[in-house]
């Protein structure tokens, strides 16, 4: 199992390469999941990127990140433990990105895919949506990281999440987390942004996730991902079961309810 | 960079839909830096800062629920700062602004040499020790006629840059830049700029930028 | 094409068997999808049974009904066109649901298929998550109702909405419906409430699935479903495509915002 | 049934937790009726119609967002009803009410020869010309020492229907039922009640029962 004190981990994306942790106390942060990084540099997507409303966020950065080549080479230093997260646009930048990951996998407590890329080889959506070809990837990557915890990120869409934490499960992979953006669309004015949805939306559906897996799988270790914005959400996630919880976009509200969120489970879960 | 918590001293209204708003707490920062403030909504929403009467002060204008509430309803405002980079230059610069950016303009009177044009779709509400102008005509014609400057700053509605840019050919000309940002420290990429050198971040590589660095279609 | 004046629709579960007509003008509605009819009576679920949040409603109501062998000898008299909404529990209910419909299909001017019930058969969490079942059972349906105006309603859970429409398309349908409830967990005081999300929190999910598809798929007919409760909602789903505006939830806040949707709709849409 | 548009007269406190609202506008309803109210949640809320004052009244407990809004915020509400059965029953009879009720009893009054007992956890902080007890133990002494009545009609928690199922053994009892309401007319089953003859509904088929239909476990 994957010890981290206290439980929370600062999310992929808003948790940057560590940015965050200057505004924070360390001591409630127990992990921090680095930016996605993918096997070529990636400029992202025009502006603009991001908007908020009233009960999401959503993000169009389109996975701006220098690549796994200048990734390795430039490892960030934190104070606290790290999870790298990598993601590909095809079965095989997964495995090469993973190759190329894994001179440096014992810098990191972890390794979360996110699995949720456009999975531009196959003209398809995501490679989760091909279930035979997702769980090939799925032991592919098992066998490169024999000795790394492997997390596998993943949504709602495409797929049921019960059945993507049984092919986890069966492929040998020690943690999922729960959920990924959903994909969505916003209007503001006369601009229409398509993105992924963060925040408060997310949280019904990521409670829900969280409560379906780890009733057929209490074994399956299980970071929650989805409006985790108050100490009362975190308690709602750890009663469905969520071995660790995590923030993403309420560091963009404020930093200092994170540290609430840390304390209280530092209390709770000593 | 602190976390911080600040309380409205006062508000004074520049025009129809901009308000200067003080502060009790002094904050050190250099002239151009901003910061990222708390509202209701979901995301910390940036602002330059600058001072009024003597008091750490920022420039608002409403535009939506979160600028509303720090003029209308705010007491204690939570928020992060300062951030971005400080701007200094010697020689003798224009300030080209718009209201939200009068107490910018002070900040950087304390520390250069400069004169100011403020430029308002709607009248002005306070007297002003600066040039100004009311509606794109009077701005473009004060535009035309201003004397020669060293460098120029220019702060205020994309439309604004992109006249100014045509307008001060050939000069030395910087942008303070608004992109959306969701977290003002370079986290999380939002608040690109495509510049000639690539993509840049307005929080950690601006928020002023040379014209010339820009991609200007 | 269907011809719905106003291109307004009350959903199927709020809509009941047309209760709400009573308190609405029905100058202002351009049809009704009726309450999910199975092969089975079913009681439905224990109490609680829904709850309203800031943004979403759930529900877990079980799809009371009186079973499509009750519904046929007792059709809704209505003074709006009527769409009946067919769902089952195993690709054989779904077709012997559809055969005992086809008696009185012509009292009908389009029937919808719900694809989001369990699959209790198959063990799955619903027929969509095998395509190759879930495609014969599409054709199966078409064959069995050659002359109905056929409707899928699909959810953005185990299936990607733009895979859902191709099959919905390839096999001949008439129109899809994106998108029915998403799963979600809701925590009233202690007790969890494990259902469908509705509200606002499905509009940017629902806009984004209605502009994915009519992006691929212009000429397929569109039921938007999800957070309409607004005349700029609906003005929003236009935008992305949608050919008919369904309202569900928000008529339990304001049967009158509803009328005020439909008499915006008649103009734009005379 | 019909769309209604309520102006609030006035609110009187009844007692820590509950109000007796007054409207301007009359319902025409009978007894036991009820009402659907728009509040700022997403789905509008049951409230049982009565009488204060010789006005149109409900009351009101405060338990969130909605009733909260109702008794300090609301001007106009919008709404629906009257809704469900209205009762009506020869004989003497006994209400055993919540301060939630104290406007429904009203209502019985006028049609029907009721005496009234009402269970407050909280004490009262307004007369009342009825049996009244504060707290658990002065309301089970209360309804131990009840002479007898013809029918009797409880209306209030859950905890206190079962105690008065039990300690009214044998009697004609009947329940005014409180389930979560999506519409209130019949069309969203969330109002589901399993009784003896199998799923009911508190909008359409209530929200009165008679004791004896309703599964007690
Ligand atoms: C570095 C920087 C400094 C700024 N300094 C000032 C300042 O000193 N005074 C001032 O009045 N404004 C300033 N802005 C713009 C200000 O941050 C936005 O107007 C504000 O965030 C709108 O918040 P809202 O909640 O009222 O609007 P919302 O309700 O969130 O949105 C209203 C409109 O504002 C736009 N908007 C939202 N966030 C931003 C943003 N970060 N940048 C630009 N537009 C946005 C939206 O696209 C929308 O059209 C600055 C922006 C940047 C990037
Ligand atoms: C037929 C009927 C008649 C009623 N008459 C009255 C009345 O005259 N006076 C009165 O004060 N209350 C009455 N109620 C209960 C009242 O409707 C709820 O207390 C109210 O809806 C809570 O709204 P809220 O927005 O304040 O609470 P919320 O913030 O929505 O929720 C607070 C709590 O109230 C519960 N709740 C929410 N809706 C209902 C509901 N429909 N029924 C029961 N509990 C609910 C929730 O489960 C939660 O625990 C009646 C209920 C029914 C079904
Ligand atoms: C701006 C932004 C960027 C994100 N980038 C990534 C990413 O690169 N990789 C990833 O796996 N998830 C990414 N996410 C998703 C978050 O990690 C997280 O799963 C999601 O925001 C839900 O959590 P929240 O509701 O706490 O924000 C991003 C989210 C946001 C808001
Ligand atoms: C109480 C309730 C019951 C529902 N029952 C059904 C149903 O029987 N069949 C169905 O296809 N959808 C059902 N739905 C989903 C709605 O038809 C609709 O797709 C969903 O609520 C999204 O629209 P809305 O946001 O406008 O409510 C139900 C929704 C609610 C709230
Ligand atoms: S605002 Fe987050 S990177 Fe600039
Ligand atoms: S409240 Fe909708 S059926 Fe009773």
């Amino acid at each position: 199992m994957l010890e981290l004190k206290p439980p929370l981990v600062l999310l992929s994306g808003p948790a940057g390469f560590g940015e965050y942790l200057k505004l924070m106390d360390h001591r409630y942060v127990g992990g921090v999941l680095l930016k996605t990084v993918t096997l070529h540099p990636k400029e992202g997507n025009p502006t603009p990127r991001m908007a908020d409303s009233d009960f999401y966020v959503i993000n169009r950065i389109g996975l701006e990140n220098p690549g796994i080549h200048a990734f390795v080479e430039n490892i960030p230093e934190l104070p606290v433990p790290m999870i790298a997260s990598l993601g590909g646009d095809s079965f095989e930048e997964y495995l090469e990105v993973a190759r190329v990951f894994k001179k440096v996998a014992d810098r990191f407590y972890a390794v979360e895919f996110n699995f949720s890329c456009p999975n531009v080889k196959e003209g398809g959506l995501s490679i989760v949506k091909n279930a035979e070809e997702w769980k090939k990837l799925l032991n592919t990557l098992r066998k490169e990281l024999p000795d790394s915890f492997l997390i596998a990120k993943v949504g709602v869409e495409g797929i049921f999440v019960e059945d993507a934490a049984e092919f986890v499960m069966k492929t040998g992979w020690d943690g999922i987390t729960l959920v990924n953006t959903v994909r969505g669309l916003h209007f503001e004015k006369d601009t229409m942004i398509l993105g992924g949805l963060s925040g408060p939306v997310l949280k019904p559906i990521a409670l829900r996730a969280v409560y379906e897996v780890k009733k057929r799988f209490p074994e399956l270790f299980v970071i929650a991902s989805g409006g985790v914005y108050s100490v009362k959400d975190a308690e709602e996630f750890l009663k469905v079961g969520a071995d660790v919880i995590g923030v993403g976009s309420a560091l963009f509200k404020d930093p200092g309810v994170v540290e609430e969120i840390g304390k209280y489970l530092l209390e709770v879960k000593r | 960079m602190e976390r911080l918590l600040l309380t409205k001293k006062k508000t004074i209204r520049v025009n129809e839909d901009t308000w200067i708003v003080l502060f009790e707490e002094r904050i050190d920062f250099s002239p151009g830096q901003f910061v990222m403030l708390e509202t209701p909504k979901l995301v910390r929403k940036p602002f330059v800062l600058g001072y009024w009467e003597d008091h750490t002060a920022i420039s608002v204008q409403v535009k939506g629920k979160g600028t509303k509430w720090i003029v209308e309803e705010a007491e204690k405002i939570k928020g992060h700062g300062p951030l971005g980079n400080g701007f200094e230059k010697p020689g003798k610069g224009l300030l080209i602004i718009s209201p939200t950016c009068l107490t910018m303009a002070e900040a950087f009177r304390k520390k250069m040499n400069v004169d100011v044009l403020v430029g308002s779709r709607t009248p002005f509400q306070i007297p002003l020790d600066h040039e100004t102008a009311v509606g794109d005509e009077e701005f473009l014609s004060k535009l035309s006629s201003t004397g020669e400057y060293d460098w120029y700053l220019v702060s205020g509605s994309r439309g604004m840059e992109k006249v100014c840019w045509e307008h001060l050919k050939g000069k030395e000309v910087y942008f303070s830049l608004e992109e959306y940002m969701g977290c003002g420290i370079g986290a999380c990429k939002s608040c690109a700029v495509f510049t000639k050198e690539g993509v840049k971040h307005v929080c950690t590589d601006g928020p002023i930028f040379r014209g010339d660095e820009l991609c200007w279609s």
